[in-house]
């Protein structure tokens, strides 16, 4: 049996046991106890091998099915002894608690399939943030409306627009950090920097309009070279600015397989 | 004033309120001589000569109790080009499922949520509260008063829907857990039609899409 | 491409960059086999069309290097009067942005907040100082002295709060890392897909619309 899902890929154990439902093509409405215990631990067992991390939530359902079924194997008893500390579970209505626990959860999860569709389609259509209208109020400003009034949501919700439109306007997305800014190819810019300016570059003005990656990646660009003595860097003393100019093989310095790119 | 004038209006006044559209009741006030009835004509009437009209790049779409200009969906590859633009995030699995929940079963806690879901549903509905698609609409008796969840007009405007109606039909099916367990064969009808209604529209929304 | 498609492509961009406006380079950039002498001719015609229309409220008015959408200025009476009626949102996204950020950074300048929004909030800050929910409360040291400004207790009391501790801490609620990139990821493949179909069936786009 080959497990290409991974757990995250599902929200919880009653998805993966849908899922598990799914694949094997079990009746939702007459799950066989045994079959589903047996492959619902098989698919656990796997996860914790490829050492995933399994939430909590998974090994309580793992723990139910195992009671569940181990109980199908005992014979029911023929006097119930409702004094008794532990009183007689019927794994029969357990059974049917979670198949109605599971019928109710893919409904939902069905509605949510829909609900996806309906937004996906109403996010093609994009409108334009709304105008400032303030300056075109007539009344008095210093008025603020007691009902309707905005709550700390609206700020929160605020504040989340703000950081999605200021995420767009940033030179470097989060989609694009992820990508290789190669090493080598940062070498060949601080170098054509270094011939475009006149006088030596400081550290801090190659930092100012960089992210974290971008950064690191300059930083060891400037190591690489140093090595190849393309650069030359000069500090006057501890923790002042690094001073960075052209040096004697900046001509011919050659990015050679030996620059790890990340 | 002719039609053309309010025509002229509508249409200045749909574009500065962008995303928040307005009302039809806010056009009421501003256009005092024209009742609603009228308004509404009229606005359908631009709606039709907008999507009439290849050399336009604007639609006005419904929202509740008003109105909205958007893009057309065919501009999408265009607008990608400028980053400038920003682009809604949609909703994470566990916030859509979460919010599927509130809207058929509010007013709804989250102990409520948590057990149909088997998963713990904070983060999904700290994020839902956040979007403003859902708010507190109280607490519930007895220990502890749980805090109660339902669905704002923003979820219905959300997801395109005029009313809650228009959600597919298994809100009778799944909200009365004790109805469903004396009758749970006609449960068992209930859901089997809702499974076909549900393949029925979900086919539908493909085509659409994919025209 | 036909110049009508361009044209839609240009209103719809000039519609969503609103007040900023579209450089010609941008657009360029957007629509690539079509000269900057094109586009200048395309918008010069469009911007005729749009005085000539009796029916639209809408007029393009030039910024440097680009164009900006506006409404004629005969609108402003309509405007001032939907200005004037009172909102359901009372304060506005740019004011709710700019006191939120003074709640949480206070002291802070003008400059700072620019910075944070990415935008001037000269505008935000007067009408939050009008209401009463920010004040000035210092002075910055060095050249210029910039004004600081804190919020008032009217702030806590507007948004009912005993304390500024009682706000939700700004990491949790304004960013949700983990779940916004998964989000994002898992919207940026769909969004590539929806633009793959789109691409494909583009001469079909006025069917969807008018479905």
């Amino acid at each position: 049996m080959e497990y290409n899902v991974k757990i995250d890929a599902f929200e919880g154990p009653l998805d993966l046991l849908l899922h598990l439902i799914k694949q094997f093509e079990i009746d939702i409405y007459d799950i066989p106890v045994s079959e589903i215990t047996d492959q619902y631990l098989d698919f656990i067992h796997q996860m914790q091998r490829l050492e995933l991390n399994v939430a909590s939530e998974y090994l309580v359902m793992a723990a139910t099915l195992i009671a569940m079924k181990s109980r199908m194997l005992l014979p029911k008893p023929e006097i119930l002894d409702d004094l008794s500390d532990e009183p007689y579970e019927d794994p029969e209505d357990t059974r049917q608690a979670l198949m109605r626990q599971l019928i109710d959860y893919k409904q939902f999860k069905e509605v949510a399939d829909s609900l996806r569709v309906d937004e996906s389609r109403r996010l093609l259509l994009l409108a334009k943030p709304a105008d400032d209208l303030t300056d075109y109020e007539t009344q008095n400003l210093s008025y603020l409306p007691t009902e309707n009034r905005a709550t700390v949501y609206d700020m929160m919700r605020a504040l989340e627009r703000m950081i999605a439109r200021r995420k767009l306007q940033q030179p470097l997305s989060t989609k694009i950090d992820k990508q290789v800014l190669p090493i080598t190819k940062q070498m060949t810019v601080l170098v054509q920097a270094l011939r475009a300016s006149a006088n030596p570059i400081s550290f801090c003005q190659l930092a100012e309009h960089y992210d974290r990656i971008h950064l690191v990646v300059t930083f060891l660009a400037i190591l690489e070279l140093m090595k190849k003595k393309a650069i030359i860097c000069r500090q006057d003393s501890n923790f002042s600015d690094i001073l960075i100019q052209l040096g004697e093989e900046a001509d011919h310095f050659d990015t050679d397989e030996e620059t790890f790119d990340y | 004033m002719t039609p053309m004038k309010k025509r002229s209006i509508i249409e200045g006044l749909l574009y500065l309120t962008g995303e928040e559209g307005i009302d039809l009741n806010q056009l009421e006030k501003i256009l005092p001589d024209t009742s609603a009835q009228e308004l509404r004509r009229l606005v359908e009437s631009m709606k039709q000569d907008y999507l009439d009209n290849n050399a336009s790049g604007l639609m006005i779409t419904d929202k509740p109790d008003g109105y909205r200009l958007t893009t057309k969906p065919e501009l999408i590859p265009y607008i990608e080009k400028m980053a400038s633009i920003p682009k809604a995030t949609p909703l994470s699995q566990a916030a859509l499922e979460t919010v599927a929940i509130i809207a058929y079963k509010q007013p709804v806690s989250r102990v409520t949520i948590d057990e149909i879901r088997g998963v713990k549903s904070e983060r999904a509905l700290h994020t839902l509260l956040l979007k403003g698609l859902i708010k507190e609409v109280g607490r519930a008796e007895g220990a502890g008063r749980a805090i109660l969840y339902g669905v704002t007009s923003l979820f219905l405007d959300y997801f395109g829907f005029h009313s809650l109606n228009e959600m597919p039909p298994l809100f009778e099916a799944a909200s009365q857990p004790n109805e469903q367990l004396d009758a749970y064969d006609l449960f068992y009808d209930k859901y089997k039609e809702t499974v076909e209604n549900l393949k029925r529209t979900e086919n539908k929304d493909e085509q659409i899409v994919s025209e």
